[in-house]
Parts: C-alpha cells; structure tokens; sequence
C-alpha cells in the first residue's frame, strides 16, 4: 500500500491537521488572555504534516512524544477534551492535573510516555521497543524528538543500543530549524539529522516534513522494515514551527523572512489544496473538515471550562502504585 | 540604597566579572540568544556587550555544559555555566559530582576547578521536569560550595564570590526572585561564602532557610510578631560551606529551630540543619525540630495542587506555634 | 538454616524471579558474559542458564540501560537492570528521578513502572570514581523504593520484593557482602519492603545503619557488651519507605542514636534519621544524636587513606560512649 | 614533515613504547604477587603504538586520558617512579596517593585531566580545547578514549560540540576490539567509530593502530589541521589489549585464536625490526633500548617501594583549593 493508493488514510491524515490547527488556535487565544491558562504554551502550528507520522502505526504500536505533542496525540486520537481539561489543570484532564502541557501522556491511545526532558523521549522509546521485541509481537514503537534533542548524549545512547538489538524502533526528528532561540546551524555542524543513522546501523530518511505524502510514505516504509525486524530507523522531518518556541516568544531573532517562507509552504493548506485536484475530497469537504475541527474544539473548550480543579490534597494521589506510604 | 531586581542584580554581577576579568566566559542554553525578551532576565544583552567569543550560546547537551566549565577552569579561565531547569542537573550531575568535585582531590592538589555553574529553579507553574530543588544532592558532593541568594544584594554579591572562588560552585537561583526588587549595592561588593545573614532577630525560635523560602519566613515572622511571638529568621545564603556558627548561636538564645525550603522533605537540606541541631545543638533544644518543606511528591502541574505543595508563610507560622 | 554467600543469594533471587516469570529480564554492563569468571557474582552464570533473549549485556550507556528499565517496565515487562557502580547512577539520574519517579505521577496514576536496578556500591581500593555511596541522593527523589540489605538473608528477600513491586525500587548491593556467608532460606522467601530488623536487642543506645555499616554496628555492640553497655542495633534494610516506627519505639527505650552509614556525612542519610529523632522522638532524646559516617572527602585510593575514610566498630563504639 | 623522515621522533616513539611495556610487565609481575599492589591494575600492554599519538603533541599541547592510561602518560613524559608510587598508594606518588591506578593525573606534562567514568574525558577535552581556542594558543587538545567509550551520550555531546565551534580538539578512540568482556560487534552496529567523525562536521580518520608509523603519521596531520583552526577530528585505533580487561581477567571469554592472532602483531616486537631493516636503529641499538626501559623500571620500583605511605589524615587534604573548611 502507499499513500496515494489510500484516500481514506489521506483524508484522515487531512482531518486530524485540522483538528490539531483548531485545538492550537484555541490554546493560542487563550494564552494571550491575561490569566486564561496556567504555565507556558507550547504549540506545533505550522509542523502538522507529522500527523502522518502517527497515522502510519497501528492500534497496537506504541508512540512516545515530547513537549511540543498535540499534533501527535490528537493524530492518535486523543480527545480533545481531556487533553485541554489536562493544560488547564482541571481534575478532568487526561491526567488529572499532574501533568500540565509539557508532559501530556495518554495511555489510552498508546501514547504511552512522555518526556519534557530533551532528549529523554528516545531513551524511553527504547524499552518500549525492546518489550516489543520481547514479547515478539509485531508492533513498533515510534519517538518524536527536536533538532535540539539530537545533541543530547541520550538520543546517541538510545540509537546506539536500538541498532546494535535491532529494535523496532523508528525515531522521528522533527527539524523545525531551531531549538529555542538556536538554530539549527548553531547546534549541528552537519548539514542534517538524518544521515547519521548510518553510525547505527540503520537506514536514514530525510524528508519534506511539511508534505503529509512524504511524511506518509515514509512513515509506512520504515515502520513495515521496523516491524519485519529489521533494527530501527530514523526519519528527520524539515519543517517549521510557526509560533516560536512558546505562546511568550515574539521571536524577535528571527528572520521575518524566514516566517514569511514557511507560511508561504504551510502544510495543510498545500496539503488540502492537492486532494482537491487530485479530486480525492470533493468540493467544500475540507471547509467541512475544518468546520468539524472547529466544533470538535468549541467542544473542548466548554468542557475544560466547565470542569473544576482539583482538591488541594489529590496532589498526594498517584505517586505509588502499591499503597500509599510515606 | 538603589533597588534593583534580582535579575538585574545577576546581570550586574556577570557584567562586572567579564569587564574586571577576561578569564571569565559565560556558556550555557539560551544564555546569548534568548527567547525572552525581556531585560529582568540575568544574561539579557550579555551577547551584545561582549560579543560571541565570551556569551557562548550552546547546543542542548547539559554533561558537555558542565564538562566545558570542568575543563575549561583547570585551564586558567573562570567559566559561568548555566543549566536552564534544576531537573536537568541531574543530566550534568557525572561531570559536576565525579569531576568538578573530585579530580582537585584525584590530582592530589594539583590541579584546581575554578568553575560557577548558575542553576534555575523554582516552581512556576511547568511541573515536575521543570521544578525539582535537588540542592540536597550538591551539598551531599565533597568538593562542591553551594549558594542560595533570597535577594539581589545576595545574588550579585555571592556570585561574584563564586566566580573568582578557586574551587567549584553552584549558585541556585530562584527564577520568582528575578521580578522582585530590593536594595543591592552598586560595584564589585561581594558577599562571602559560608556566611548567613540574621534577616530579623528574634527570641523565641529560630526560622532557618535560603532562597524564596527566606521571604515566606520574613512573612510568617511579621505575622507571630503580631501574636507576640518574636521569631528570629537565618538565611543561609550559602550551604556549602554552611555557617553553623551562626545556626548554633541563634538556637542557643531560643531553643526552637524550624527549617524551611522548597525542595521535598525527606532527605532535603532541612534535614542537615534538623542534625546539626540533634548533634552540635542538642544541649539548646527545648522543642522538636520542625521541618517546613515540599511533600515528598513529585511538584504538581495545577494551579492549587502546586499551591499545596508550598511552604509558605502560613505553614511556618504554624510550625513556629506547634513548638512553643 | 544453610549458609550461602551474598552474590549467590542475590543470584537464586534472580533466578527464581525468572523461573517464576517470564516478564522478568536482566540487563546492564557484563551481567552476562562477564570478565568476572567467579560463581560468588550474582549474575554468575545466568546467561548460560536463561540465554540471550533475557540476559541482556548492553553497551555502556547508564542512561539507556535505566531508560530501558523505565520503558520496558509499563510495557509490562519487569526489568531488573544492574548499575555497575554507585557513582555511575548520576549518568542515569536522569531517567531515574526525573522519569522512573515521576511518569506515573505525570500519567494521572494511570501507569506504573515496576522496575528494578541493582547498583553495585562498596569501597574496594579503586578510588572516588568508583566508590561515592549515593543513597541519600535515591532517598530524596520522590516516586522511588531503595533497598540496601546486609546480609545474604536480605539481599535476597529484598530483591524478590523489589522484582515484583509494582514501583521503581533501587536496591543497592554492597560488594564487600558478596563474599560474606550467611544464613539464607531457600525459595521464594521474600522481605517486605519498609520493614527493619532488630539485628540485636539493647538498652542504652540505638544505632541504626544499613548495608555493610550494620556489621561494623554489631561488632561495636559486643565491644561494648564487654563495657556493660547494651546496645541495640537496627538494619533498616529499607530506607525508602522507611520504618520510623521500630527507631522511634527503640529510641523511646534508649534515649540515646547513633547512626551509621558509609557514604559521606554532609546532607547523607544519617542526618535524615537524626532529623526524624530531633522532629519525632525528641521527647525521648537523653542526650545528642551522633552521626558515623564518612569524612565530607571523595573516597581515596591509597590503602591507610581508605581506611581513614571507613565508619568502622571503632569509631561507631566510640560514638556511643561519648554520649552515655 | 612526515614521521619516515624523523628518525629522532620515531626512535622516541621506539623508546617509550619499550618504556611502556617495562613499566606494565612490571607491574603485571607484581599484580600475581597476592597482596604486593592495592586494587585493580589496568594495563595496555600491546597498544603502546598510541604512544606515537601522544609524540605527535608538542609541549604546549593537552593530554586527557582514561583508565588505561600508561602508554600515554609515559609518552608525555610523566615520571615512572612517581607512577608507580601513586600506583602503590605511596606519599611520593604523582597523586599523593588520592587517585591510584585508574586516574593518574600528571599536570607536569599537560596531562591534565583523567577519568576512569568511561567516556567522560572527552567532555573533560572539549572544555580544554575551548579554552585553547579562547586564549587564541596554537595549542590543541588530545583526548585518549575507548571503543566502550564511544557508546556513551557524553562522547556524543562532545563530538558535537567541538564540531559546531571547531575546537582544536583531536578524539582518539584505541579500538581494542573489547569493551571489558564485551567484544566490539556486541556494542556498536556500525563497522567502526571513524566514520560517525562526519555526523559532527569533522574528518575521521580510521588507522593501525598497531603500526606507530600510522598513527604518527595520521596524528601528526590531525593534529595541524585541529591548529589551523579547521576543528576537531577523530582517530580509531585498531589494536588489542593483551592483557585482557584487567590483571585479574583471564579471558575465558575470548577465543585464544584471536589472542594468537594478534600476538603475532606485537607492535613493538614490528616496529623494531622494520626500523632495524630501515637502518633507523643500527645493531644492538632496539636492544639497548629495551634494557634501558628495564633499568628504569627497576629504579621506579625501589623509588616505589621504598616510598612510605602517606599519614591517614592527609586525607582529608587537597579537598579545596581556598582554605579548608567543612
Ligand atoms: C534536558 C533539557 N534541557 C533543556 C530544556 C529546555 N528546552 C525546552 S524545549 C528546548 C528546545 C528543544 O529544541 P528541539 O529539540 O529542536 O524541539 P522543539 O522545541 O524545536 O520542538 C529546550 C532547550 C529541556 N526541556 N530539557
Ligand atoms: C560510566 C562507566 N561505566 C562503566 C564503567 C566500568 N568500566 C570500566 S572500563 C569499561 C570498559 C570500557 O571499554 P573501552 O571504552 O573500550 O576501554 P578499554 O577498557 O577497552 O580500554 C567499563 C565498562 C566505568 N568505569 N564507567
Ligand atoms: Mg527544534
Ligand atoms: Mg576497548
């Protein structure tokens, strides 16, 4: 199967961009409301296309993110509800209030780790993935981290023992040009992620992070080698994050140029635009979807609002799993 | 005296070490550019002013932070390295604790690690990757000073200490500090490590603690005063070296110690403070020790889960009333 | 009851865990073939027994050996992965604290991380990097179990707890123990976590320890005996959760602690019991509470340096009768 | 220069490898001694052409090193006997007794810095480097670490660094073919360590690294370019540790034909015989050496023995360098 063959996939793929644009928007909004929304705002506006990531896993594949998530757990069909409960520290949240919006984790879809920690997610990955390989069952486990994270001495120790057990294991560098307020050149001597997979042992893929087919077909080839034993693979995705490193920074380092480049190659418009010539939505269908992600976040948002915070003393709740103590 | 922010204080502090001083270079995450725009933050404008050979913007790799300033220092240069987030301290922590502390003692005095590593803290509403005071690990590492300013006159003055101190040191700084103002003198005034501040004497008990937690206490002071309660309040200002003269004296004028910071409970600093009290002290004691700290918990996400986890004013204050 | 070695309790602890489950898998550095061709290690063997597929020799990189621990453990797997040495758990302190500790806490309760790591500590001769007891450091993060046993006995029972707890649980084996006999039940005999032992009874001072310390604590018992002086000496064999209520209730009959541990003195766990005596059993107090433990210096290599450096019965004696 | 036209440089190399061998069978003699050497002994005996690597340095230059670090601090220069003494624990040991075999720290010759946490010195050589770079000397920094090494997140970290700010930095990795009893190909997926060099933006260079020729030559032109300001580069070593991990390992593990195959490439055993061919060393000249070697290790010996230990209380110095408190 490759992409073009699946309509279905790619009008799905389609969706959940919507539907993570809308959720961000929404979180976007709040955030410039004084007081609307505790702590800082991390949103992935503009690298969408990484929702064809997560939907080239399976049901029982396993995906582990990092701080800038929504895109890829709304992909894997977390709700929306509990997840913007969670980033207003509601007791409704996905996890209770704990976890806030850096480390948003959603066991229920296999979203199963999540890291805030740069560099921390691949470590992570890796144990899933060796269960996997343990357990021999036919499931992957894929890790989203930064161009950033790459230079964390943990991604290397993750890769190295993944291509030396031949995990299935397919790391995802979303290269979004920069790691903050640090781009990408100022953090890596070399021109890209992605061809040193070869220091692993394991096949490397750079790819148009902002081309959802790209990313699709790709996904789907490395995770098909991942689950046929094969080792681990690495994909890098060149993208762009819209909003800066958080809702707070005006970006005032960068090259309005360079934001002006990348709206001008923003994922879902191009995206949406191709299935309509390609005839594979039909007229008004992605204004349909739009209008759906739209709801769908309406929704949210009157949930999350209406939910209340937590008692003072369930911060003493979930530390242990066997009976409380201490 | 003028007032100043912390984070000015800091920034002053960074400037008059590199002007004084060319051995002295600044390395860490975001340290030159930044994505806060914002002049309270200690390293704003430091790139501009002394250019990229001394403002070194580095990749996200905390062991190689700490391994520049270890190897860096025994050359003859006095880095300042910041880790962005205490939790990731822990990412540095081989460096600092197996090196920076230990391989002076290995080279049998040989060599020497003049290094500074500035560390964020605080609890600002990120969670638990974000906020976790582990000053108890640092100060467990022979070969490590300590210092934890609770205002700007002490975070310029200690850092300026640390910079030019021939051995390593960690300053701890509360990033709630760098909106506050307070008076801070102007010029290379440097407060000395391994010296408290008596912050308001008192007789009745003794409150002990350093950073933010000094300013609850100030305030749960103010708030016994009105009960009639006269309550003296330490801070520590540096850990390691500690000023036990100090603790010792205070305690044997009011035979009540409580001890207060930010970082969980068991094992944390207050539990150092509780034994030199139950062990240097002892003969003073009239009541238990109190510890006022964080549970022992991971620090929650939620706006009134993360207020639970607080020491503040309210818990000293009861913890003062419990031993009278 | 049979006498064996510690290595080889460690190792039918091992063993009946993964003859009993099959989510049970070993990894770390040379746990399997190994440069150790000695059957009182504890992983002697085990590759032969159970082959590669659950004796994992990884690469070395303490980061990934404990985040594979944290992953593979809330995929349902039970992982007990070794840490060579002590000092190397600040390489994976990261995934330690700031995951194994915490991702259940962040999940909302919703997951659990039932994994275990065994960190080989002791002091051998090989110096401060290799040597650095860090307990205090495991003990102070929130979200983690440690176990740190005395006897074959115990390393043991300790360990079959750990495996199948559903919590991190780190559990440090004092290498020195390896080579000492004692007595041991055979099969799945196992030792709650959270509970100490009694190790011998007494009347005028309680000294509570850990791992090795405890063996140095009742040889000063007896030399003391010879004195007249009764002393009871507790073996917390757990330190997180910890059992306050058999120190407390010894020290409400003895008035009088004294405790011990190998790592260094300064914010290390003794100052954590002695804060619990000065907080909880001050009422009991008859007079100071007297720390023994290491000097605040790394470990050194030379054989009367170490020496000077070691908490032995001679100075855990003398502890006591300074505050009789 | 080349090295085959220094005959002085290559006799030295010469020189100290004998020097080297000398001082580890001495002390493998005493290892088999019970009790006569405190802990474990860590020899390199069959890797002494690295000697050639750190003959490449000039005075100025830094030597940073890790447990298996005679070869290279006796090419620096450092001084059997105090080696020795410090190996023994003595009060005139080159440590005073602090840090014993497995981190011999020689400050005299620039061997500044040493670890025995495996992979850590690298770290410790980027932060030299930096400060050679930063004092703007023509100095470089050599880094001595192991194929075990390579497979921890630190090494990363430093490979990268040095590569984005082109540090004079040249990382040396002596592929002995083992990481304590883990061969090579159970650690690292890819056939060597060289060739990650491009993943950081430098050149790597993959050499003998049983022929001191090789690794002189390649030394010496990595280490001009790392001076001209061109950034860090990395050499492997190919070599073998004859002694196994330590004294007190007996290999059961390793097959004895691979012992067999490299003894036969003893390098000290090749490069005295092609510079006899040569007609670099004339007749009795390697000889001589060798019993010059001999005789000085017998000198550090009785130094050694002869030495006292240091006072228990001189422990608690050297802790600070400001006045001692605590
Ligand atoms: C270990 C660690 N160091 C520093 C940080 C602070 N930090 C948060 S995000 C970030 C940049 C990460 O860049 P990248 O990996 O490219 O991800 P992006 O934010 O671009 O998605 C940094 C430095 C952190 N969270 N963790
Ligand atoms: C961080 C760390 N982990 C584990 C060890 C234990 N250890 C000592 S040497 C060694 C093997 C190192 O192999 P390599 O880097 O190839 O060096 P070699 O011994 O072969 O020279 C190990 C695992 C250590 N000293 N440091
Ligand atoms: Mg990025
Ligand atoms: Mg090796």
């Amino acid at each position: 199967m490759t992409a073009k063959q699946d309509a279905t996939l790619r009008r799905t793929v389609l969706e959940k961009m919507y539907l993570a644009r809308a959720f961000e928007d929404c979180i976007s909004a709040l955030a410039a409301e004084q007081g609307r929304l505790p702590g800082m705002q991390i949103l992935a506006t503009g690298q969408e296309a990484a929702a064809a990531a997560a939907l080239a896993l399976g049901k029982d594949d396993v995906m582990v993110t990092n701080h800038r998530s929504h895109v890829h757990l709304l992909a894997r069909g977390a709700d929306p509800k509990t997840l913007l409960a969670e980033i207003m520290g509601k007791e409704s949240g996905v996890n209770h209030g704990k976890s806030g919006t850096l480390h948003l984790i959603v066991p229920e879809v296999n979203a199963l780790m999540t890291s805030t920690v740069v560099g921390a997610s691949p470590l992570l990955a890796l144990g899933a993935a060796f269960a996997q390989q343990y357990k021999e069952t036919n499931a992957l486990t894929m890790v989203f981290f930064g161009d950033g994270a790459a230079a964390e001495g943990s991604v290397h120790e993750a890769m190295n023992m993944a291509g030396v057990w031949k995990l299935p294991l397919l790391f995802v560098c979303e290269n979004n040009c920069w790691a903050g307020a640090q781009s990408f050149k100022e953090h890596c001597s070399a021109g890209n992620i992605a061809s040193r997979a070869s220091s692993y042992g394991m096949p490397g893929e750079l790819v148009n992070g902002n081309d959802p087919d790209d990313v699709l077909n790709t996904a789907l080839e490395l995770a098909s080698m991942c689950r046929d034993g094969r080792g681990p693979a690495l994909m890098e995705l060149t993208t762009y994050r819209m909003h800066g490193h958080g809702e707070y920074d005006k970006q005032h380092y960068v090259d309005p140029a360079e934001i002006e480049f990348w709206a001008e190659r923003d994922p879902i418009v191009m995206f949406s635009s191709r299935l309509e010539q390609e005839g594979v939505l039909g007229e008004g269908q992605a204004e349909a979807m739009r209008r759906e992600a739209a709801d769908k976040v309406a929704e949210a948002l009157k949930f999350a609002d209406e939910s209340p915070y937590p008692a003072p003393e369930a911060a003493l709740e979930h530390v242990w799993a066997s009976p409380e103590h201490i | 005296m003028r007032e100043v922010h912390t984070g000015v204080a800091i920034r002053e502090a960074l400037t008059l070490a590199m002007e004084m001083d060319d051995r002295v270079f600044l390395a860490g995450e975001g340290i030159g550019v930044s994505i806060h725009d914002n002049p309270l933050m200690p390293t704003y404008g430091l790139l501009e002013t002394f250019g990229r050979r001394r403002v070194k913007d580095t990749p996200v790799s905390e062991a190689a932070i700490a391994g520049l300033a270890v190897g860096a220092s025994t050359m003859g240069l006095l880095p300042v390295v910041e880790i962005m987030f205490f939790p990731f301290i822990t990412l540095a922590s081989d460096m600092l604790v197996n090196h920076a502390g230990k391989l002076r003692y290995l080279s049998g005095g040989k060599s020497s690690f003049p290094l500074t590593v500035r560390v964020k803290a605080g609890m600002f509403g990120a969670g638990c990757q974000h906020s976790h005071n582990l000053e108890a690990w640092l100060a467990h590492a022979p070969g490590l000073k300590l210092a934890f300013p609770s205002c700007p006159a002490d975070a310029k003055g200690l850092l300026l200490s640390a910079i030019f101190d021939p051995d390593p040191v960690i300053i701890v700084e509360d990033m709630g500090l760098y909106w506050m103002q307070g008076p801070a003198p102007e010029g290379d005034v440097r407060v000395p490590l391994g010296k408290a501040a008596v912050k308001r004497p008192g007789a009745d008990a003794t409150v002990v603690g350093y950073g933010r937690a000094v300013l609850a206490a100030l305030e749960a002071a103010s708030e016994l005063e009105a009960e009639g309660v006269s309550v003296e309040v330490i801070d520590l200002r540096s850990l390691v070296p500690l000023d036990r003269e100090t603790i010792l004296e205070s305690l044997s004028r009011t035979g009540r110690l409580v001890t207060v910071h930010d970082a969980t409970k068991f094992c944390g600093f207050g539990a150092e403070l509780a034994a030199i009290a139950a062990e240097e002290g002892f003969a003073s004691l009239k009541a238990p020790v109190v510890r006022v700290a964080g549970p022992d918990i991971p620090v929650p996400f939620s706006p009134p889960l993360q207020e639970f986890y607080m020491p503040n004013a309210q818990k000293i204050a009861a913890a003062v009333r419990s031993i009278l």
